[in-house]
């Protein structure tokens, strides 16, 4: 009922707006996908004729709760949040809403709060993705999973998709987990080593690995080939970074998960000044997120492997043909 | 019988393996000033700090008595309840505090807690004044004068009001004035009942002032004298076990031919620019002659030296000739590299890397000298010259590799010596040469400087104990307040009255 | 004689002229960096066609400081006594997990689970000084191998997840605010406590026959004093009032200032970190010494952890990384050395000041990300070259 | 006279009793971290069932190790010279990114990207040495902006990407294998060079009259340093050979060991770091050392950040984060002080094979993640606290 009121309480504080402004504000900038989000979102936005104040958290809760604060009292029209964590901002929620600031929670859920808008696509379906994939490769045999970030929520929603997948094949027996190892801060650095040993602890006998992002991936990548197992161990990925792209086509990694920015991001940036100028929003649903029931536009994300590469990321312009293809002789180029 | 105030009975310590005290006893009347005698390294040190608590009891063997009770000190705090207080050889200040908060540190005046800054400064004035020390007590202690820091190391162990007093040292880098001061201000608490330990290597000081001496060498007790019936030659030979005839093996064998001259020298204080600690000094050094510099605490001899080496950090102007040449000094590596070199005067903060061993040490200004191909050291000839030293000093070391910090006072001067001598030299600057080093030492150090001399190198020694001066130089020059106050050659009727006298600001007779 | 009494009368004269510059001395000393920061906020107020100094900005800015100026100040002890404390975020995140656990996973009482946190600071504070002070064990090796065994017990107890949703009275200390009167009140206090100090302190200087700076001087640093901390409330009010947390780290700052500069304790501090040795030989027990700085600081990190729990209204796995970092870097801008020795508790919270002044205004200014890690390293370089060149002139 | 002649020569004997022990002190203090070091070994075989001691295992742990030993090569020569650098991760991962955006966007060759990329290391190195030494801005402040800055020139260089795949030549560096003849051949000249070494270091030390450890004490040394090396190529040759950066690891130990030990701008690193006012009386540049000591730690910095790249294959903007922490723990587990003047290459590279040791233990155990943090924190601690208790007992 009061949502009105509010909202024409921030038209007045940004002094009759001719531009809408967004504030928007990332998680982590130091991750490839970041950046595509935030140049799709800001392009669509400024064809739209809006304003963007965009703000890098570094991955770290208490940044990203400053930031917001200060996006806040910029007085922009509305809050767009990447979280690094989505359990630790209802504050923020709280903060905007008395500034009469409507938020959208994009990419994560922030929970146990009134958060205004959700988009998002389905982390726990990512993993279903990834485990999905390897296991019609490899039905039965030695997997490794490798976890994101043990700090990062996300990754455990990943882990928890792969878990719904792989879960009937390690009752029947025919998969068995050798190992299970999450990486700081989703480093390759760490990727690479923790590859090495658990090849070294189990005598190469790994049919699959699980991998819960393209940089950790890519580091895994590096420890198989030096083995030789490049190509031969399916792995699966996150994210169609361009260098997992080019390892796809070059066939040392088996898939990725692509969650088509091109759909998010722009998607977001029209919701986004939808929401300021007061239009309706059409929504897919909602999804509970503790406290309410947040209305939602859920996205799907897409498995990429080499036979869809050309369709789905190169399509959307995620990456160029040339530089996927780059160490790929031409003639095998798709058409 | 006499009132024993303290007794010590067999000590013994070791310092892993090397026994610095074997069954030492020694025993101090109440109300006497009692000196300890002996060689650098013989054990004074060390048998007063366990006395003090710094080595706690079980670290030793032996036993104190003290007041007639049997004492088990665990610490420094146990001693200090029990009316001990000492001033240790090597200065033990705070650098970057103030020193008025340095001379109460471990025995603030207080109340629940919370310091009482005047109370405690008008205390400070009051030591201060009582020492005739012009300082103001906000002073950080980094800005004093060596001395003047060790004034400030007596006035803390006064503040503390004990019943037995421990000197280490007291006067090493103090001078006449200030040890008249001294011995004073230990006349007035002997008359108020305090009993004094003094360690000193200035035998006229101990004949002058201690009741009764006591002799240790080698870690071992040689035995106590009363002093009224002694000679300074008895104590020597007590020492060191002969004798030494002639304090001062004066030569005289100064040339004409000007090596080093200095002109129109001004020096600055670092933190106040417009303060001249040097003002607009003229001298020279010839060849073969021993330049002694006399003065009080902080009349500025250091900090003309230090800022000819290129070490001190506030601003100056002058000019500095070596061999009529017009020098221009930058960095002590300067100095060196045209052969000056300075014996430091604090040896504690710019003579000893602690960390490092006596060798190392010892050839640090001299490296160069042992680069091989690839910048690789010659260790061969580095430990061959370090020996030679340890030999030619007599420097008391368990081992070229064993840590400096280990050796004694005394030793470690031997070793900063030896650093600056091992060099080729044309001009070498002497800062408190002798501080701390007993006087079999001495004499032979005295004897290196002639040695020196007669090379052909100039001396410039700088020096609070105005027999050494007299006895060693050449030609004095004195200084009062940043300035030259007077030059006396040296000859036979020249006395420490004269030099005295132009010190505290007289004109020259 | 005569002429010792001729120094002694110079002596008491210079010494007044001298006491007198070293009080400004050390004013200079601290302020400069006071100016540094004073300059940052004219350039941010200028590039933020003043937004930057709005009263909510600044209500921002001070709230988002908080948490590392109480942990700086608990390290400032710690980087004076000659040590250094790399578990501090590890131990902040755990210590507010643990608020979080107790309250929403078992229920505890708010107040309750605050005052355990509190005291399990302490503990934990201990047992590092313990193994710093008795063991000799250096403080980066325990430190190191506190953060990783924190950390560690964070994760296994939250099993990874994010506790949220608190009780209101643990999210009242990260989020409310004082009713605007209570904010003029303590001001009004501070202020006549001011007063009364120094000059009560003037009063006991001259029954001691001290020196006194002049009055007029007095006048001047009070009064400058009260203005600073009457705008700063009227700012703050003139938003939704004095935010609880800026008012818990006031506190703290004042108090633990005090420590440092007024007790026998704080003096020691910084005897132990100039020279441990002569500190020993002073008859100071630095073991003990240590053992209470760590256990200070123990008790710091755990106001934090609160405080950073209830900010957020939950605990993170993550929470707390990297803060030890911000918190000795605060320490060091404002003149602390690692050496130890040196560093003032308002030094360092105006260290704290400084970067997240630039963080904040940085992100207003909605600089690019990179350009703003390369910015704010530069500034923070430059800054504190203007502080040493400055001082090392005089 | 008789008695100084007397004493003279019980200095001498007891001197060649004492260069001997204090040769073993020596040798115990280095080797405590040593014995801890193959205590954790020997848990770890036992809890893998030997997997930890095969030769692919001892391999991988070698190589996995061998980014963080240079990097704590560079550390340990600031370190002993009193200073810190907070940006090694940083200049790490932006030089490793300069390397692969030369290589694979600006397609420049390999070999000349690996010589740009080193230059530009050293210069970096030099610039930061410029700031401490000549400007004295602490280190803490200069490299804790340089991690800040770097990053960001990183991060705004890749646009955010991963910048991947790179040529054979970047590749081979990080990633290759010496044939098994070349290692053997290798093992070889290092023996003789031992023993040559030793015995013309005899041969001089009796020409000039000196003491020298007996015979059989010195053939024992030579004999347990060839059975080492011996051992080590072996293992590595039994799987694959010895890996480029191991050797490279190798070959700068080495080299900055020497540098350390035996020539005169080593030993005035420890001079500077001992006590930097009595250096610079002794006639040491100290400004001039600060400057080349960063410049050294630059280049090897590079070195690092060209093997990452090249063992990645790929450049990410995160790549490096954190590891100036894992360097700088090596240099302390291995004996050096952050107070200056201690400190050794050896022990540097033997932190590091702990630390690694650690994690790859575990991770070869499956261990959870908590309890890997849990545990590797705690081993750190007691591993330093057992060096401590064994070298204060003697
Ligand atoms: N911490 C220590 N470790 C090893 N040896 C030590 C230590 N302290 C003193 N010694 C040794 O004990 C002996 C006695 O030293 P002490 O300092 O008591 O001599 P001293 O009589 O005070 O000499 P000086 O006149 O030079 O001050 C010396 O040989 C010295 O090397
Ligand atoms: N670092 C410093 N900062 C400020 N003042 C200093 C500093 N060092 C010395 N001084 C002052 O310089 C004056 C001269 O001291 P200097 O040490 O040269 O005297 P000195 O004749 O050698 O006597 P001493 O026996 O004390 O060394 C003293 O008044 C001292 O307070
Ligand atoms: O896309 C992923 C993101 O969702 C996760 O939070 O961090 C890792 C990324 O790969
Ligand atoms: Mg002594
Ligand atoms: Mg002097």
């Amino acid at each position: 009922g009061c949502t009105k009121q509010e909202t024409a309480a921030s038209k007045d504080s940004s002094q009759k707006n001719k531009t809408v402004k967004i504030g928007l504000s990332m998680d982590d900038l130091r991750l490839e996908r970041w950046q595509h989000d935030r140049d799709m979102f800001v392009a669509k936005a400024k064809e739209l004729g809006a304003e963007v104040v965009v703000q890098s958290a570094n991955g770290d809760d208490q940044t990203q709760f400053s930031q917001c604060e200060n996006l806040i009292s910029q007085g922009v029209d509305i809050l767009v949040i990447i979280p690094h964590n989505g359990d630790v901002l209802a504050p923020i929620i709280e903060q905007a809403h008395k500034a009469g600031i409507k938020v959208l929670s994009y990419d994560r859920l922030i929970t146990k709060s009134d958060v205004d808008y959700y988009i998002s696509f389905d982390n726990v379906k990512v993993g279903e993705l990834q485990a999905k994939a390897i296991t019609d490769l490899v039905p039965k045999g030695n997997y490794f999973l490798m976890g994101g970030s043990p700090v990062d929520n996300n990754a455990k929603l990943f882990r928890e998709g792969q878990m719904n997948v792989l879960k009937p094949f390690i009752d029947k027996g025919d998969i068995q987990i050798v190992g299970n190892q999450w990486v700081k801060d989703w480093l390759p650095e760490e990727a690479l080593k923790i590859m090495e040993n658990a090849l070294t602890a189990n005598n190469n006998k790994i049919d699959a690995v699980v991998a819960s992002n393209d940089s950790t991936a890519g580091g895994a990548v590096q420890a198989l080939g030096a083995q030789n197992l490049a190509g031969k161990v399916p792995i699966s990925g996150q994210d169609a970074e361009l260098a997992s792209c080019q390892r796809i086509v070059e066939g040392t990694q088996t898939m990725t998960v692509y969650k088509p920015i091109k759909l998010l991001a722009p998607s977001a940036a029209e919701i986004a000044v939808k929401i300021v100028k007061g239009d309706q929003i059409k929504t897919d649903g909602v999804v509970n997120n503790g406290s309410k029931d947040v209305p939602s536009i859920l996205l799907t994300p897409i498995a990429v492997d080499a036979k869809n590469m050309a369709d789905t990321v190169i399509k959307d312009g995620y990456n160029k043909l040339e530089d996927v293809y780059k160490n790929v002789p031409k003639d095998k180029w798709p058409k | 019988m006499d009132d024993l105030i303290l007794e010590m009975k067999g000590i013994i310590k070791e310092f892993s393996g090397v026994r610095a005290l074997n069954n030492v006893s020694f025993a101090v009347k109440r109300g006497e000033i009692h000196a300890l005698c002996g060689e650098n390294g013989a054990g004074k040190s060390t048998l007063m700090k366990i006395l003090s608590g710094v080595y706690p009891h079980g670290s030793y063997q032996g036993d104190i008595v003290f007041n007639q009770e049997k004492m088990m000190i665990r610490n420094i705090s146990d001693a200090e309840k029990a009316g001990i207080a000492i001033i240790h050889q090597e200065l033990a200040l705070f650098k970057e505090l103030p020193v008025y908060e340095n001379i109460f540190i471990g025995n603030e005046i207080s109340s629940h807690g919370r310091i009482h800054i005047p109370a405690m400064l008008s205390k400070t004035q009051e030591l201060l004044k009582e020492m005739r020390l012009d300082v103001n007590p906000y002073t950080l202690v980094k800005q004093l004068g060596t001395g003047q820091q060790q004034l400030i190391e007596i006035a803390k162990a006064l503040s503390k009001n004990a019943t037995l007093l421990i000197l280490d040292e007291p006067t090493a880098s103090l001078s006449e004035g200030e040890v008249e001061i001294l011995m004073d201000i230990l006349g007035r608490l002997k008359v108020k009942g305090v009993t004094c330990i003094y360690i000193s290597h200035k035998l006229d000081e101990v004949l002058r002032l201690a009741d009764t001496v006591t002799v240790i060498r080698d870690g071992r007790s040689i035995g106590s004298k009363v002093t009224r019936t002694l000679t300074k030659d008895e104590i020597v030979e007590m020492m060191v076990g002969r004798e030494i005839t002639d304090l001062y093996p004066k030569e005289v064998h100064s040339t004409e031919q000007e090596v080093f001259g200095v002109k129109n020298y001004t020096v600055y204080d670092v933190s106040d620019p417009n303060r001249k600690l040097v003002d607009n000094v003229n001298f020279s050094l010839k060849r073969g002659e021993i330049l002694g510099f006399a003065g009080l605490v902080g009349a500025g001899r250091t900090e003309l030296v230090s800022s000819i080496y290129g070490f001190h950090n506030g601003k100056c102007h002058g000019e500095v000739y070596l061999e009529g040449n017009r020098l221009s000094i930058q960095h002590p590596k300067d100095s060196l590299q045209q052969g000056i070199a300075m014996v430091p005067e604090d040896r504690k903060r710019h003579g000893i890397i602690e960390i490092m061993s006596v060798r190392e040490n010892m050839t640090l200004a001299t490296i160069e000298k042992y680069r091989l191909p690839m910048d690789c050291i010659d260790d061969c000839q580095e430990l061959r010259d370090a020996n030679d030293y340890i030999a030619k000093l007599k420097i008391k070391t368990p081992g070229l590799d064993t840590c400096i910090k280990n050796l004694s006072g005394g030793n470690q001067q031997k070793v900063v010596l030896a650093k600056y001598l091992l060099r080729k030299l044309k001009v070498l600057i002497l800062d408190e040469p002798t501080r701390g080093i007993d006087v079999g030492a001495k004499y032979e150090i005295y004897n290196l400087m002639n040695r020196l001399a007669a090379d052909g190198i100039g001396i410039i020694m700088i020096s609070s104990d105005l027999p050494e001066v007299l006895g060693m130089s050449d030609r004095i020059l004195v200084m009062n307040e940043g300035r030259i106050k007077g030059e006396f050659l040296n000859h036979k009727n020249l006395d420490q009255e004269q030099i005295m006298h132009c010190a505290v600001g007289g004109t020259t007779a | 004689m005569t002429t010792e009494l001729k120094k002694e009368a110079v002596g008491m004269g210079s010494e007044k002229k001298r006491s007198l510059a070293s009080m400004f001395h050390f004013d200079v000393k601290t302020y400069t960096m006071i100016l540094a920061l004073v300059s940052i906020w004219v350039i941010f107020t200028m590039a933020t066609n003043g937004d930057f100094l709005t009263s909510r900005n600044l209500s921002n800015l001070f709230r988002q400081m908080s948490i590392t100026g109480i942990l700086s100040i608990g390290m400032v002890f710690i980087i004076i006594a000659g040590h250094i404390d790399l578990s501090v975020g590890s131990l902040m995140g755990l210590l507010g997990g643990i608020t979080a656990v107790l309250n929403v996973w078992l229920k505890i009482d708010g107040i309750l689970a605050i005052g355990i946190t509190l005291v399990l600071g302490l503990l934990i504070g201990l047992f590092n000084g313990w193994l710093i002070a008795y063991k000799k064990i250096p403080a980066f090796i325990v430190t190191l191998g506190g953060m990783l065994v924190f950390r560690g017990i964070l994760v296994g107890m939250t099993k990874g997840t994010t506790v949220a949703s608190l009780d209101p009275s643990i999210r009242f200390v990260g989020n409310a605010y004082l009713v605007d009167g209570i904010g003029i009140f303590l001001g009004i206090i501070a202020v006549a406590f001011l007063v009364y100090n120094s000059f009560s302190s003037r009063k006991l200087h001259s029954q001691y026959g001290l020196a006194v700076p002049s009055m007029s001087v007095e006048i001047a640093k009070i009064a400058f004093a009260a203005v600073v901390i009457g705008l700063l409330i009227i700012i703050l009010n003139s938003y939704q009032g004095v935010p609880v947390p800026v008012l818990i780290l006031a506190i703290m700052a004042v108090a633990f200032s005090y420590v440092l500069t007024k007790t026998v304790f704080g003096r020691r501090v910084y005897a132990i970190g100039g020279n441990a040795e002569a500190a020993k030989l002073s008859g100071i027990n630095v073991t003990k010494m240590t053992l209470s700085i760590f256990a200070i600081n123990g008790l710091l990190v755990s106001i934090a952890g609160i405080l950073l729990c209830s900010r957020l209204n939950a605990a993170s796995v993550a929470a707390g990384q990297n803060a030890e970092m911000d918190a000795i870097a605060a320490c060091v801008i404002g003149g602390a050395s690692l050496m130890g020795g040196l560093g003032s508790v308002g030094g360092a919270i105006v260290g704290a000041l400084v970067m997240a002044s630039l963080d904040n205004g940085m992100s207003m200014l909605n600089i690019e990300t990179f350009w703003q890690f390369i910015v704010k390293g530069s500034i923070l370089v430059l800054a504190v070259w203007v502080d040493i060149a400055t001082k090392n002139k005089r």
